[in-house]
């Protein structure tokens, strides 16, 4: 078997990934998908811890995690259809963003 | 009578009315003048069995007297707790004296939106009165910070041109000069609580201060030299702010040349008194020996105040400006008087707070008569008016002399018996006496000088001729005022009377502190 | 024979995820993506997690990024705007935030056990579906029901998102903000 | 194969929860097959009945305490009290809502059962004795909140803040999650009880000491998005201004309430920890509190301004979190409920200046209000004074509350932080108040009143008064509350 700290470091190295991609990626699809890579790490370190603990709840714990990031994604790309829908048909110019 | 609850009766009655003139329909002015009116004057009657009934209330000289007890937040042992003593008794009687004296100069001052002018009026009238009756530390906050609100209103909405900025100032400054404060109350409360609950497990704490003062006194609560410096300085910088204390003092004047003459009276008359109230009441009581570490640096900054404010109140053409700077200098005197930390200088500066409220809210409604006739307060715009409005000059020679200091007027005695005081004090002493006489003179300086340029001589100015005398209403109310002045310089062991003991009791542990080492 | 597969494995996902990370168009991004999570769903398989494997390939792999390509592609890769990047300083920040919360968690685990996970019988009888599904029913009787409701709460959620967009926006349109 | 034993459901303990979550969806239906187009009022009626259902059905439940749910979920007092306040919060919210998306033209009978989600997720994190119970609830509030911030179609500025807001929760439940998953690497266990059983049982292995410490500071980052502590704030003041201004009510108390509950029990289970986490939440607050504040001072669009101060606000709420065994737990649901109520009239009288066409949000548009609206204007000043905590408000005896139980935990510098930013706070109230009654009016905004906002404010108004004069029923009923909430 390979030992549970290998996991630990392959899934710290994703999340870091994700985030990083979250801090610098400007296209808001691309940040969603690396926030995506974040979950996904946490779901592979618990799936590690489970099997060495041989505690199954680690792996509920990850069904769940899959359940709620495809809810997210869900409303996510709803709205990101919806803005594009929005600003596809009202003019461009009269569209205020949000200040800063 | 023994338990009839006067004090609160008294507090409330103004609160009472305020609420009974939301019925009032906001057009009426006429009839929401007459209900303040009344309310104020039935106040001030009720309060009048203060001073008759405190030797015949329970207790005994040193102690609260009318105390009034009921649990408000037991959880914390803060309590709805009411008392006065002889330190206290004068300050609410100027109040409520002052109150009546205020609505009835509106009739002639305030023009817009009078109905909600005499609601905040009353608001402030009972958050100012709970100041000094409060024995609760958080009560006492409570009112204190409340009469932020009603003020920066009557400054703001009823002010002069630059109101706003002059609101603003007012609130920010006084506000956060008191914040510190809470956190002094809150670390008191806590400091206390633990003391305490050393011995009795559970303790809930406790926000009174006769209980606080009891534990410091007997020892039960010891505070570290350095504890009792900071809660010490965080009580002052709040009382500080609200005398104001040089150099403290910058939003005093805008807040007075903006506010309406009303407000100002009110202002000079009592807001100010409220920060030295709590100089003698908690910073002298609680913190006895910070005090005394304190006196020489407060002193300097007190005769600095009595000085700049003379100065820069001779330099003023502008005379409601000069009266808002006499007040600078005046309340120098008070602070003075309270950092002698012995008995005369006190007493003094109780009876000086009570004569300045009377001798500058009447300079003030004085300024206000003129503003009211020619709008404006240049004293270049003026000159002779003796000549047409006799009664009116002659009054104002009288509250005058009155704050300059006048032997046989009050201001006199209260400013002889602090610089007695300041004399006596050891750390004091010579040096402090002679910048006061100085200020004394200044003041006589600057004030007489203003009476020359308004009153004497020629007619200069034709806008001048058709001036009329003071109206029946502008009589009564100067003339209300002038009473106690001459009655205060005459006979004013009737004022030190009950302080004596009060007095006595407060500097308790100075003296303590002076016998101890 | 493990430990190859796992090292395979694990590049393939370290690769994916740094591709999705720089590649520039949105298309490919997701497509390492989908790399990513299908060498992730191997991995899981590694761990003795069959369920895990098929719902990773399913609902991830499968219903996710499917969903993914099917916006990228409909809204166009080069249509999605940029979030727009208002406070400068927090970005930085962030980043060093970041980077120093991965620091900290890598020098934890180098702290850690090198030791093989427990074998023997209990082991061998670990991940099975049956088992899961039975924990979802009993203990997790609770969040399975909820996730059920967040679910209902996605589907309406979507449907009140897009359902107005038939109406004719010209004639409600409002000026928007200040 | 053998039949499944499920473990004993005790429903009872979950009677608010489930009247909430159970009348919201059977309201999807309703909505759309009885209720017609242009009378979704009633839709928004039946759900605050449902509300107030849920409330009275709590009050039996004040003597009862258990777990249930394999000791997912808990119900206490705590949780209890948290569970009006969130009811109330979701009820003025609809409250508010009722003219609101009618006049903007963006009226769907979806919003109420939504908000009524949103509220389940509420009680459910307060509830919550488990860290997977935990995430759930955080996710059914934010995943219905995401919603209901797109909702203001076609206002794009609301689209963008719902997907502005989405990623970063996302973002957020990507720390929240991991650090689970560390915490059970460590502990072998989600549950609260267990994780405070296993942190009693020190020393132990340091591998595992770190891993948990690392995965409680990411869930305590994924907290502080949540609660919008600095420096997780950013995205607060952009969301709050795209959101329809009563879903923007509803998310500075409720989404903040709920995850400092949370937090509350987790800081709890995790007392053998303190060491630990309370330097990082002191720092946070401490930032928090100066950093909300500052913000706020160059604000003159009052959404913006609201959300600067939501998160000074929550500064000073974690203040008595941090003490919680010091009458700070008690202080937090004092201040949450002052909090919940001033804040929400306050918004409730933004929304009235609010008209269709026009976002009034400039603080210009106060002007004078107090001269076409002297009860608004005045309802207005309590407020912001009590957001500022003058005395005798609400918000005073909050910041009180707090401060009190801060100091004596030990946290004076926390405090004097505490009041020198109300100080400067106090800046920006009183410049609303200046604006309302000193200067005259600078455009032509006619308050809309209706019956459902003037309720509202009038409610809310009230309570900011009793709660600042009279609070010792109230604090007698919180310091009930935590009876059984032994730290």
């Amino acid at each position: 078997m390979v030992p549970t700290s290998y996991y630990i470091i392959l899934s710290a190295a994703l999340f870091a990934i994700g985030v990083l991609g979250v801090l610098i990626r400007r296209n808001a699809l691309v940040v969603f998908m690396s926030v995506e890579l974040m979950l996904n790490a946490a779901n592979l370190v618990l799936v590690a811890f489970a099997r060495e603990r041989l505690s199954i709840d680690g792996q509920v714990l990850v069904f769940f995690v899959i359940t709620v990031a495809a809810a997210e994604v869900a409303v996510g790309l709803a709205l990101l259809v919806a803005i594009f829908r929005t600003k596809h048909t009202t003019d461009v110019d009269e569209v205020s963003t949000l200040r800063g | 009578m023994d338990n009839f609850p006067i004090l609160s009766l008294i507090l409330w009655l103004p609160a009472l009315g305020a609420l009974g003139l939301l019925l009032v329909p906001r057009e009426n002015a006429e009839l929401a003048r007459r209900v303040a009116l009344i309310v104020a004057l039935l106040t001030f009657l009720v309060s009048l069995a203060l001073p008759f009934g405190y030797n015949a209330a329970p207790g005994d000289a040193t102690t609260m007297h009318f105390v009034e007890n009921l649990p408000w937040l037991p959880m914390f042992g803060a309590s709805y707790s009411l008392g006065i003593d002889g330190v206290s008794l004068w300050l609410v009687l100027l109040t409520t004296f002052l109150l009546p004296i205020v609505i009835l100069s509106t009739w002639d001052s305030v023009h817009t939106q009078v109905r909600n002018f005499q609601i905040l009026m009353l608001l402030l009238a009972t958050a100012m009165i709970g100041v000094f009756i409060s024995l609760d530390l958080l009560l006492f906050y409570i009112f204190w910070e409340f009469t932020l609100i009603p003020m920066t209103l009557l400054i703001g909405i009823w002010g002069g041109s630059n109101r706003i900025y002059a609101a603003r100032k007012f609130f920010l400054y006084t506000f956060s000069g008191s914040v510190l404060m809470l956190v002094a109350i809150i670390g008191l409360y806590v400091l206390h609580r633990d003391a305490l609950a050393a011995s009795q497990p559970g303790y809930a704490g406790s926000f009174n201060f006769s209980t606080i003062l009891a534990n410091l006194r007997s020892g039960a609560l010891q505070l570290d030299t350095t504890v009792e410096r900071l809660l010490f300085g965080a009580f002052f910088l709040a009382f500080a702010i609200k005398v104001p204390l040089w150099p403290f003092h910058t939003w005093l004047p805008d807040a007075h040349v903006e506010a309406p003459t009303a407000g100002s009276v009110i202002l000079a008359g009592v807001l100010l008194k409220l920060g030295s109230y709590g100089l003698i009441r908690f910073n002298l009581s609680l913190f006895p020996e910070a005090s005394r570490w304190a006196a020489p640096a407060v002193a300097i900054l007190a005769v600095i105040g009595i000085i700049y404010g003379a100065i820069v109140a001779f330099a003023q053409s502008d005379m409601k400006k000069l009266v808002a700077y006499s007040s600078v200098s005046h309340m120098g005197f008070i602070v003075l008087g309270i950092f002698a930390l012995n008995p005369e200088g006190v007493s003094g500066a109780i009876l000086q707070s009570i004569n300045h409220g009377l001798s500058t809210g009447a300079l003030f409604l004085i300024v206000g008569v003129l503003y009211e006739r020619r709008h404006t307060r240049d004293m270049a715009e003026y000159g002779g008016i003796w000549k047409v409005m006799p009664i009116y000059a002659g009054i104002t020679l009288l509250v005058a002399l009155s704050s300059a200091g006048l032997p046989g007027l009050n201001g006199f005695i209260g400013e002889y018996t602090i610089m007695q005081g300041a004399f006596l004090a050891p750390e004091l002493s010579w040096p402090f006496l002679s910048f006061a006489v100085l200020g004394v003179v200044l003041a006589a300086v600057y004030l007489l000088r203003m009476y020359q340029n308004v009153f004497m001589g020629d007619l200069r100015n034709l806008k001048n001729q058709e001036l009329s005398d003071l109206n029946l209403r502008e009589l009564a109310t100067l003339t209300a005022l002038c009473v106690p002045i001459i009655a205060l310089g005459l006979y004013p062991a009737f004022a030190f009377g009950p302080m004596q003991a009060s007095v006595g009791e407060t500097l308790a542990g100075i003296v303590t502190a002076v016998a101890g080492r | 024979m493990d430990f190859v597969l796992f090292f395979i494995t694990a590049a393939v996902a370290l690769i994916g995820a740094i591709a999705m990370l720089v590649a520039r168009n949105a298309v490919h991004s997701a497509l390492f993506l989908l790399l990513n999570f299908a060498a992730i769903a191997v991995l899981f398989l590694l761990l003795q997690s069959p369920f895990l494997f098929a719902i990773q390939f399913t609902v991830y792999a499968g219903a996710i990024m499917v969903l993914f390509l099917f916006v990228v592609m409909l809204l166009g890769a080069e249509r999605v705007e940029d979030t727009p990047d208002r406070i400068p300083w927090q970005r930085p920040l962030a980043f060093v935030l970041g980077v120093a919360l991965v620091a900290v968690a890598v020098a934890g685990v180098l702290r850690g056990v090198w030791e093989e996970p427990p074998g023997g019988e209990a082991a061998a009888a670990f991940g099975d579906p049956a088992q899961l599904g039975a924990l979802l029913f009993t203990d997790y009787l609770l969040p399975f029901q909820v996730t059920g409701i967040i679910l209902l709460i996605a589907v309406v959620g979507v449907a009140v998102l897009n359902q107005r967009g038939r109406a004719a926006p010209a004639a409600r349109r409002t000026p928007t903000g200040e | 194969m053998e039949s499944l034993q499920i473990p004993p459901v005790d429903l009872r303990l979950l009677t608010p929860l489930l009247i909430v979550v159970g009348w919201a969806s059977a309201l999807l239906l309703i909505d759309v097959f009885f209720v017609p187009n242009g009378r979704k009022k009633i839709t928004g009626y039946l759900a605050m009945a449902g509300l107030a259902v849920a409330g009275l059905a709590g009050i039996p439940l004040w003597n009862v305490s258990g777990s249930t749910f394999s000791g997912m979920l808990v119900l206490d007092r705590y949780s209890l009290a948290l569970t009006w306040i969130f009811l109330i919060a979701g009820a003025l919210s609809i409250a508010v809502a009722l003219d609101y998306l009618p006049r903007h033209e963006i009226e769907q009978g979806e919003y109420y059962p939504l908000i009524m989600f949103a509220v389940g997720g509420m009680i459910l994190m307060a509830q919550s004795a488990d860290l997977i119970t935990l995430f759930l609830g955080i996710e059914l509030l934010s995943i219905t909140l995401y919603i209901l911030t797109g909702f203001a179609y076609p206002r794009v500025a609301s689209e963008e803040a719902g997907i502005k807001y989405l990623v970063l929760g996302a973002f957020a439940a990507g720390f929240f999650v991991y650090g689970i998953a560390l915490i059970f690497g460590a502990t072998g266990t989600t549950s609260l009880a267990g994780i405070a059983d296993y942190l009693s049982r020190q020393p132990f292995a340091p591998q595992d000491e770190t891993l948990f410490l690392v995965g409680a500071s990411l869930v305590l980052i994924g907290f502080g998005f949540k609660i919008a502590l600095v420096p997780f704030h950013m995205w607060t003041p952009d969301v709050y201004e795209g959101s329809p201004t009563p879903v923007a009510a509803f998310m500075s108390v409720g989404t903040k309430g709920a995850a400092l509950a949370a937090l509350l029990r987790v800081t709890l289970a995790m007392e053998a920890a303190r060491d630990f986490w309370l330097p990082l939440l002191a720092v946070l607050a401490a930032a928090t509190m100066i950093i909300g504040n500052l913000g706020a001072l160059g604000q003159s669009n009052l959404k913006r301004m609201l959300a600067y101060s939501s998160i000074g606000h929550a500064g000073y709420i974690l203040l008595g979190i941090m003490v919680a065994a010091e009458r700070g737990a008690e202080a937090f649901l004092f201040y949450m409920l002052a909090y919940t109520l001033t804040n929400l009239g306050a918004f409730g009288v933004l929304i009235a200046l609010e008209q269709r066409g026009e976002a009034a949000w400039s603080i210009d548009d106060f002007a004078g209000l107090y001269q076409r609206r002297p009860m608004l204007a005045v309802a207005m000043a309590l407020f912001m004074f009590s957001l500022a905590g003058v005395p005798p408000t609400a918000g005073f005896m909050g910041k009180f509350f707090v401060f009190t139980a801060a100091y004596a935990g030990g946290l004076g510098w926390l405090v004097l932080i505490g009041v020198i930013t109300s100080a400067i706070a106090a800046y920006y109230y009183l410049r609303v108040v200046v604006k309302m009654f000193m200067q005259e009016p600078v455009r032509d905004v006619r308050p809309e009143l209706t019956r459902g906002l003037n309720t509202e404010i009038l409610i809310a108004g009230v309570a900011t008064l009793i709660l600042g004069l009279l609070p010792t029923p109230i604090v007698l009923l919180v310091e009930q509350s935590l009876v059984a909430l032994g730290g």
